[in-house]
């Protein structure tokens, strides 16, 4: 059990660093965005490892099913040719590259210093039933107005997308 | 114990008239006329059902209290104030409906003829185009006279007193698109806001010397501030009071609107201005008799007035042409008669002759307008005659008519005109007198006007000679009715001396018994048999006289009147133009009204606009520029200047930023990578 | 038994290529896309804390995370769209109207 | 072992569900012929029933073309994109108390969410095939898919609030508890996932990603050959997919219709009920041998004979079940129960698809967006206040629906009525 989780584990996290380099350096977009889906759905086996499989069951339905097929939409409706002969990386790129590996060094720094220090209580055999239900339970009592504002947020989101794809008259 | 269900409910009397009314005055342009005359006449049938109900319910109760009132709700609360004589007293109005002997006599007469004439309207308007429209003012106005005589106090009296004037307004204007119809509207109209100015005050000056406005209070209050015969104040409310009487019954010197309003339909004419309204001021004077009684002057004025204008009024109806004009003035003066008896303290014969006044006059109305309606809308007299054959049911109900009014006998006329005249001779014989001549006259115009119409020679246009014809079931039923009503409307209160025993007034009496309580002596009966029977005999054969007179000048001779109004030539222009009092009131009034408005009107565009409006304008122009002129220069430039200073020292800040979103971000995560080096450092330092 | 570390580990490396994908990226598409990236490893940090201390606070606000990432999609797609009807361009530095 | 079983469950559907979907479409034909007063495929085998086999030994035969301008990796990747999504929701499916998988605690979700990965197969291979009808028809199926999702899930819902639960097991249960199907107790959430799951599997009448008239065969037009049937497959893969949902979440799922499974002693207190299946395929048995001899040629009569022989099998472990201990029992029965049922679901799909004409696009926009959301908002609304009706008043599991049903039947009708005049100037206006 221990070796498979271990396993599970080092696969996913492999799969998702992986694609999500080729997500990033790929100059075809639509393979972007299949990479892109690749690591979610590995970061989904994550979660799963987690028992967090409420989340598991959203980053799929929602970032998955829902979220990612919006962009392989929009990037079908733009046009692909054009930008796919050109430069991919703009001026700036070998110095964003450089502070973004600063920083990067920086966290790495902070979580080698504290290494060891924070580990997961033992996991249970059987994934626990109750998870959906908690999450329910958090979500509908003590994040109630948080939960409220966030569907305000997307109703907001809703209408902004929806005038702004409409197409002026005229 | 149960009050019965008809007072009770008694305030539902004018409810359904109101609800058709408003039923009609929303939704009636969808209504099919049919379904329009049944909801109105239905309504007013069914109050009059339940005025009969309440009626009898009433003659149940004993002689002595056959009183009832019925509060619906308090409409002025009660509001403390000082009379003149330093009491204090309470303003209270409630909406409160009363009934008693004489509301009873009414509300029968109202919604009994209103139910009638409404019928023969369904039959009379019938082409007229605004049925429903006619058909709601009609039950409006019932609703408002309902209130009128229902009513227990006089804001509430006043309330039902105005709507009446404004129904009639609305009801003589129906044809508005007639300017002459209009004028005769608004002259109404105009006219009685003047006797209402005196009605309004003298209710004002009967609450502040009586601290009423109850008139079941005003008896107990006259005890209680035991006022003597004649005492001044009392005189003056009745005076003011009559002054409002006057424009409402159309009195000297109010009456002129009355003749005007004929240019409203027939049945109006009969109902509101015949029948029902004009005798409000009968009916408010014989409400507040108790104040009267105690006002002898007073009660001279109302009875000269009445005995005046009935003897004026006359005069002028007997050169009228126009058939409607004649009844209008006989009407006027008829109701100068009620006022003589009020006048001479016969409220009792008042109102009995207001009744049967309703009966046939609304009849000669009726008739009338059958008789327009046969002549396709002529109204000239001289256009008529030899009609009898033609349309003989009217002919016989005008006729019936014309006998109840020129009092003969037995007919309702005979009775209550006897009545008053034998009251007047007691109190003053000159007021007799006029009465009496009047009688006559009456008697003469009226069989004028019969004759005219339905005897001698046929003067009609030929085009409308081939299409006279009969007036519909609707029309007719109502004459016969009424006409059953005239001959034995004087029943009711056969005088004793012809073996009756007066009903009616001994019905009335309580009403006009608060005078009993007050001290002043009762009304005696004739002063003997013989005087009574005497006084009938002389003004029967008065009116026989005229009869024969009437009958000699319109039938026999046909060319006399002409040569007699040439004779007495000035006089006869002088009565025919209606001795010009319209042109005097025009010369004194209305015009002086005009110039007042022309002045003002002169005012308002050279003072009021030319100073006021125009110099205001000019001057906010005047501001506007300076406060421009600082605008630019100030304000405006002290911001470019402030501009000016921030884009000189934005330069360097300019160069970085290109408006290129990564860079932005790029300087998002140089920040972090500084922030995370100074907490490196913190935490560094911390640890040692 | 896998210490929080791996996992932190593997948030940062998803984040360093989501940062690096947002700098550097000209595409637009591309550059949302990474951002959702770096949101994905906050999202595995909330997972692993929530797990760690046996409360489902963390995934409450990962679940928020993810309606914000909806929202944003959908408007910064719309934006993107609305841009290339009228300029023909996703590139991100010809997107420059966003000076003074 | 614990692990034994689900993996040979699994086997056994990789294995069982090309031949099934070939023979749904078998039956497809035959119900279209017969709807057509046709016959449909009488040559190969009897009445046609080795076409399938005919069908699939032609389709792996076919030359497999991939365009040239193609993206290969994608137009290689998106067929199995689609089958695997396919056959991956088939895990948390409950064929019977004792043919599942997994019995995951979220498996409806489970199932939802595979089963809407599916749709990357479509857009992707309509987009990697890289012509125009077939990115249309990507696009359009991407469209509808999302639409419809969002309906049929709001359908769905109704009968998680009534279950209490995301486990098709529980599901199942509660339905047995309350003692009536979700399908009758909300009427309106099983019509909307009806709709929405035709849709969602991209079938007539809103079978536009595939609409021939207008694109050619929308994203699988440059397809041929293998992957084509895996196309193929993943369709009637998610055609069976949706009448099983529906089947465990409307129809009592494994339930025999009048079930009371509680007090069943081995081989006494059969109601007839319970030997129905055993009969059915009895007679099914019988009657194929009576057909036997008219077949025109031998191989058909033999094939005949080896039918009869099949459903003689299956009829006596039916009926052998009867006496088996009840868990035994109940998992065979309820496999054959739920069997009947899917398949009833799936012949009221092709009679849906043999009577109505096709939408135009708009107009399944118009119908997903403007009526069926609305309508199941308002549905999922009802069924809320049914439940705390239920938890204040204990009313019964019925009677405390029929307001909710009641009210959205109104909805419904409130909204076709003012919806129609949109409708028509929509037409008109030719948008």
């Amino acid at each position: 059990m221990q070796t498979l989780n271990q396993a599970l584990f080092i696969f996913f996290a492999v799969l998702a660093v992986a694609s999500a380099i080729l997500m990033v350096t790929r100059r075809n977009i639509v393979h972007g965005a299949v990479f892109l889906i690749t690591t979610l759905l590995s970061t989904a086996g994550i979660f799963l490892l987690l028992q967090a499989e409420f989340l598991f069951i959203v980053q799929v339905i929602l970032y998955v099913g829902g979220i990612m097929v919006l962009f392989v939409f929009v990037i079908m409706l733009v046009n692909l040719d054009v930008s796919m002969r050109q430069v991919q990386f703009n001026r700036q790129w070998f110095v964003a590259g450089a502070l973004a590996l600063v920083l990067a060094g920086q966290f790495l720094f902070a979580i080698w210093a504290g290494r060891g220090a924070l580990r997961l209580p033992a996991m249970a055999n059987e994934i626990s039933p109750k998870n959906t239900e908690a999450v329910a339970d958090a979500l509908f009592s003590h994040y109630m107005l948080p939960f409220e504002i966030a569907s305000i947020l997307l109703l907001v989101a809703m209408i902004g997308a929806v005038v702004m794809a409409k197409r002026r008259a005229g | 114990m149960n009050t019965p269900y008809f007072l009770e409910h008694i305030w539902l009397i004018p409810l359904f008239p109101l609800l058709t009314a408003a039923v009609m005055l929303f939704y009636g342009r969808k209504l099919a006329n049919n379904i329009v005359s049944y909801l109105c006449a239905g309504s007013v049938f069914v109050s009059f059902i339940f005025s009969v109900g309440a009626f009898f319910q009433l003659v149940a109760m004993p002689q002595g209290e056959r009183f009832f009132t019925k509060v619906l709700f308090e409409w002025v609360p009660a509001v403390p104030y000082h009379m003149f004589d330093g009491r204090l007293a309470q303003f209270v109005a409630g909406w409160e409906f009363q009934i008693d002997p004489l509301s009873a006599v009414m509300i029968l007469v109202v919604t009994g003829v209103g139910f009638l004439i409404h019928v023969y309207s369904t039959g009379y308007m019938a082409l007229e185009g605004g049925y429903y429209r006619f058909f709601g003012y009609l039950n409006l106005f019932m609703f408002a006279m309902l209130i009128l005589v229902l009513a227990n106090n006089f804001l509430m009296m006043f309330v039902g007193w105005e709507g009446v004037g404004t129904c009639s307004y609305l009801l003589i204007g129906f044809y508005f698109h007639r300017k002459s119809a209009s004028d005769a509207g608004k002259k109404a109209f105009i006219v009685n806001r003047v006797g209402d100015a005196g009605f309004l005050l003298g209710i004002f000056l009967c609450s502040a010397v009586l601290g009423t406005v109850r008139f079941s209070d005003i008896g107990p209050a006259l005890h209680a501030g035991n006022f003597q015969k004649g005492d001044p104040w009392l005189t003056a409310i009745a005076l003011l009071l009559f002054v409002g009487a006057a424009g409402k019954s159309a009195q000297i010197p109010l009456y002129v609107w009355l003749p005007d309003a004929m240019e409203g339909p027939t049945p109006v004419s009969a109902l509101i201005h015949a029948a029902t309204m004009v005798t409000a001021g009968v009916y408010m004077v014989t409400r507040t008799n108790a104040i009267y009684q105690l006002a002898p002057k007073a009660m001279y004025v109302v009875a000269l007035v009445g005995a005046i204008t009935a003897l004026f009024a006359a005069t002028i109806g007997v050169v009228q042409n126009d058939i409607k004009k004649v009844l209008a003035y006989s009407t006027v003066s008829q109701l100068g008669y009620m006022f003589l008896a009020c006048g001479v303290g016969a409220f009792t014969a008042g109102i009995f002759h207001l009744m049967t006044h309703a009966f046939f006059k609304g009849l000669l109305f009726l008739a009338a307008g059958s008789v327009i309606h046969a002549l396709s809308g002529e109204q000239d007299m001289r256009k008529m005659g030899a009609l009898s054959k033609r349309i003989p049911v009217t002919y016989w109900t005008m006729l019936i008519a014309t006998l109840a009014i020129a009092g003969i006998f037995p007919f309702a006329g005979f009775v209550s005109k006897d009545l008053i005249l034998g009251k007047a001779y007691e109190q003053d014989v000159l007021l007799w007198a006029i009465g009496y001549f009047t009688a006559g006259m009456t008697a003469f115009y009226m069989f004028r006007l019969v004759f005219m119409t339905f005897h001698g020679t046929s003067r009609v246009d030929h085009e409308v000679e081939h299409h006279i014809h009969e007036s519909p079931k609707a029309m007719l039923v109502p004459l016969v009715i009424l006409a059953g009503l005239s001959i034995v409307g004087g029943l009711v209160s056969w005088p004793e001396i012809l073996g009756g025993n007066s009903h009616f007034v001994h019905f009335l009496e309580p009403v006009v018994g608060m005078a009993h309580q007050s001290r002043i002596e009762p009304l005696k009966g004739p002063s003997s048999r013989i005087g009574e029977i005497n006084l009938m005999l002389m003004s029967e054969g008065l009116v026989v006289l005229g009869i024969l007179f009437a009958w000699y000048l319109y039938i026999k001779r046909t060319e006399l009147p002409a040569k007699i109004a040439k004779g007495l030539n000035g006089f006869y222009e002088l009565v025919y133009h209606k001795y010009y009092v319209d042109e005097l009131y025009d010369a004194l009034f209305v015009n002086r009204a005009k110039d007042l408005g022309l002045a003002l009107g002169w005012f308002d565009t050279n003072v009021i606009n030319g100073v006021g409006v125009d110099g205001a304008g000019w001057l906010t122009r005047f501001v506007s520029r300076a406060s421009m002129w600082w605008d630019t220069w100030i304000v405006d430039g002290s911001v470019k200047l402030g501009a000016r200073i921030v884009w000189v020292l934005s330069l360097p800040v300019r160069l970085i930023q290109d408006g290129l979103v990564q860079s932005y971000m790029l300087f998002i995560v140089i920040g972090l990578i500084g922030f995370l080096g100074y907490y490196f450092y913190l935490a560094h330092h911390a640890v040692h | 038994m896998i210490p929080v570390d791996d996992y932190l580990f593997l948030s940062l490396a998803l984040f360093t290529i989501g940062v690096i994908g947002v700098l550097t990226r000209r595409n637009v598409i591309i550059m949302l896309m990474s951002i959702e990236l770096i949101l994905n490893a906050v999202n595995i940090n909330l997972m692993v804390f929530s797990r760690m201390w046996g409360t489902v606070d963390g995934q409450v606000f990962a679940i928020f995370i993810i309606t914000d990432a909806a929202a944003e999609a959908a408007v910064g797609l719309g934006i993107i769209l609305a841009f290339f009807h009228n300029r023909e361009t996703v590139l991100a530095d010809e997107m420059d109207i966003m000076k003074w | 072992m614990p692990f034994v079983l689900p993996v040979l469950y699994a086997v056994v559907i990789v294995a069982v569900l090309p031949l099934l979907a070939g023979y749904i479409v078998l039956m497809e034909r035959k119900v279209m012929a017969d709807m057509q007063a046709r016959l449909g495929p009488m040559r190969v085998g009897p009445h046609g029933l080795l076409q399938p086999i005919a069908d699939a030994v032609k389709l792996l035969l076919k030359e497999d073309i991939i365009p040239d301008k193609a993206d290969r990796l994608m137009f290689w990747f998106a067929p199995l994109v689609s089958v695997t999504m396919a056959l991956l929701a088939y895990s948390a499916l409950a064929i019977g108390p004792a043919f599942q998988i997994a019995d995951l605690n979220i498996g409806l979700l489970f199932i939802l969410a595979i089963s809407s990965l599916g749709i990357y197969g479509i857009v992707l291979g309509g987009w990697a095939s890289n012509s125009h009808y077939s990115l249309l028809g990507a696009l359009r199926s991407a469209a509808q898919l999302v639409s419809y999702e969002t309906a049929a899930g709001l359908g769905l819902i109704s009968v998680l609030l009534l279950a209490g639960s995301l486990s098709m097991k529980d599901i199942v249960q509660a339905q047995l508890d309350q003692g009536v199907w979700f399908g009758f107790s909300v009427p309106f959430g099983f019509f909307i996932y009806l709709v929405g799951s035709i849709a969602e599997t991209n079938r007539a009448p809103f079978d536009l990603p595939e609409a021939e008239s207008e694109l050619v065969a929308g994203y699988m037009t440059e397809y041929s050959g293998f992957r084509w049937s895996l196309y193929f497959l993943a369709e009637y893969a998610n055609l069976i997919i949706v009448a099983g949902i529906a089947t465990t979440l409307f129809l009592g799922g494994w339930l025999r219709p009048g079930a009371r499974y509680h007090e069943h002693i081995p081989g006494t207190g059969i109601e007839w009920l319970d030997a129905l299946p055993a009969l059915l395929t009895l007679g099914v048995a019988l009657y194929s041998l009576k057909l036997a001899p008219t077949q025109p040629v031998k191989i058909q009569k033999i094939v005949m004979v080896l039918v009869a022989v099949l459903c003689l099998g299956v009829a006596c472990v039916l009926a052998g079940a009867l006496f088996a201990p009840p868990a035994v029992m109940q998992g065979i029965h309820g496999a054959f129960w739920f069997m009947a049922k899917v398949f009833a679901y799936i012949y009221a799909f092709l009679w849906i698809r043999f009577t109505f004409p096709r939408y135009r696009f708009d107009q399944l926009m118009r119908l997903g967006w403007r009526f069926l959301i609305p309508l199941a908002l308002v549905n999922v609304i009802g069924v809320g206040v049914a439940i705390v009706l239920r938890q204040q008043f204990a009313w019964g599991p019925i009677v405390s629906l029929i307001p909710t049903t009641l009210a959205t039947l109104g909805v419904a009708m409130l909204l076709a009525k003012d919806d129609a005049p949109v409708a028509e100037a929509q037409t008109a206006a030719g948008e």
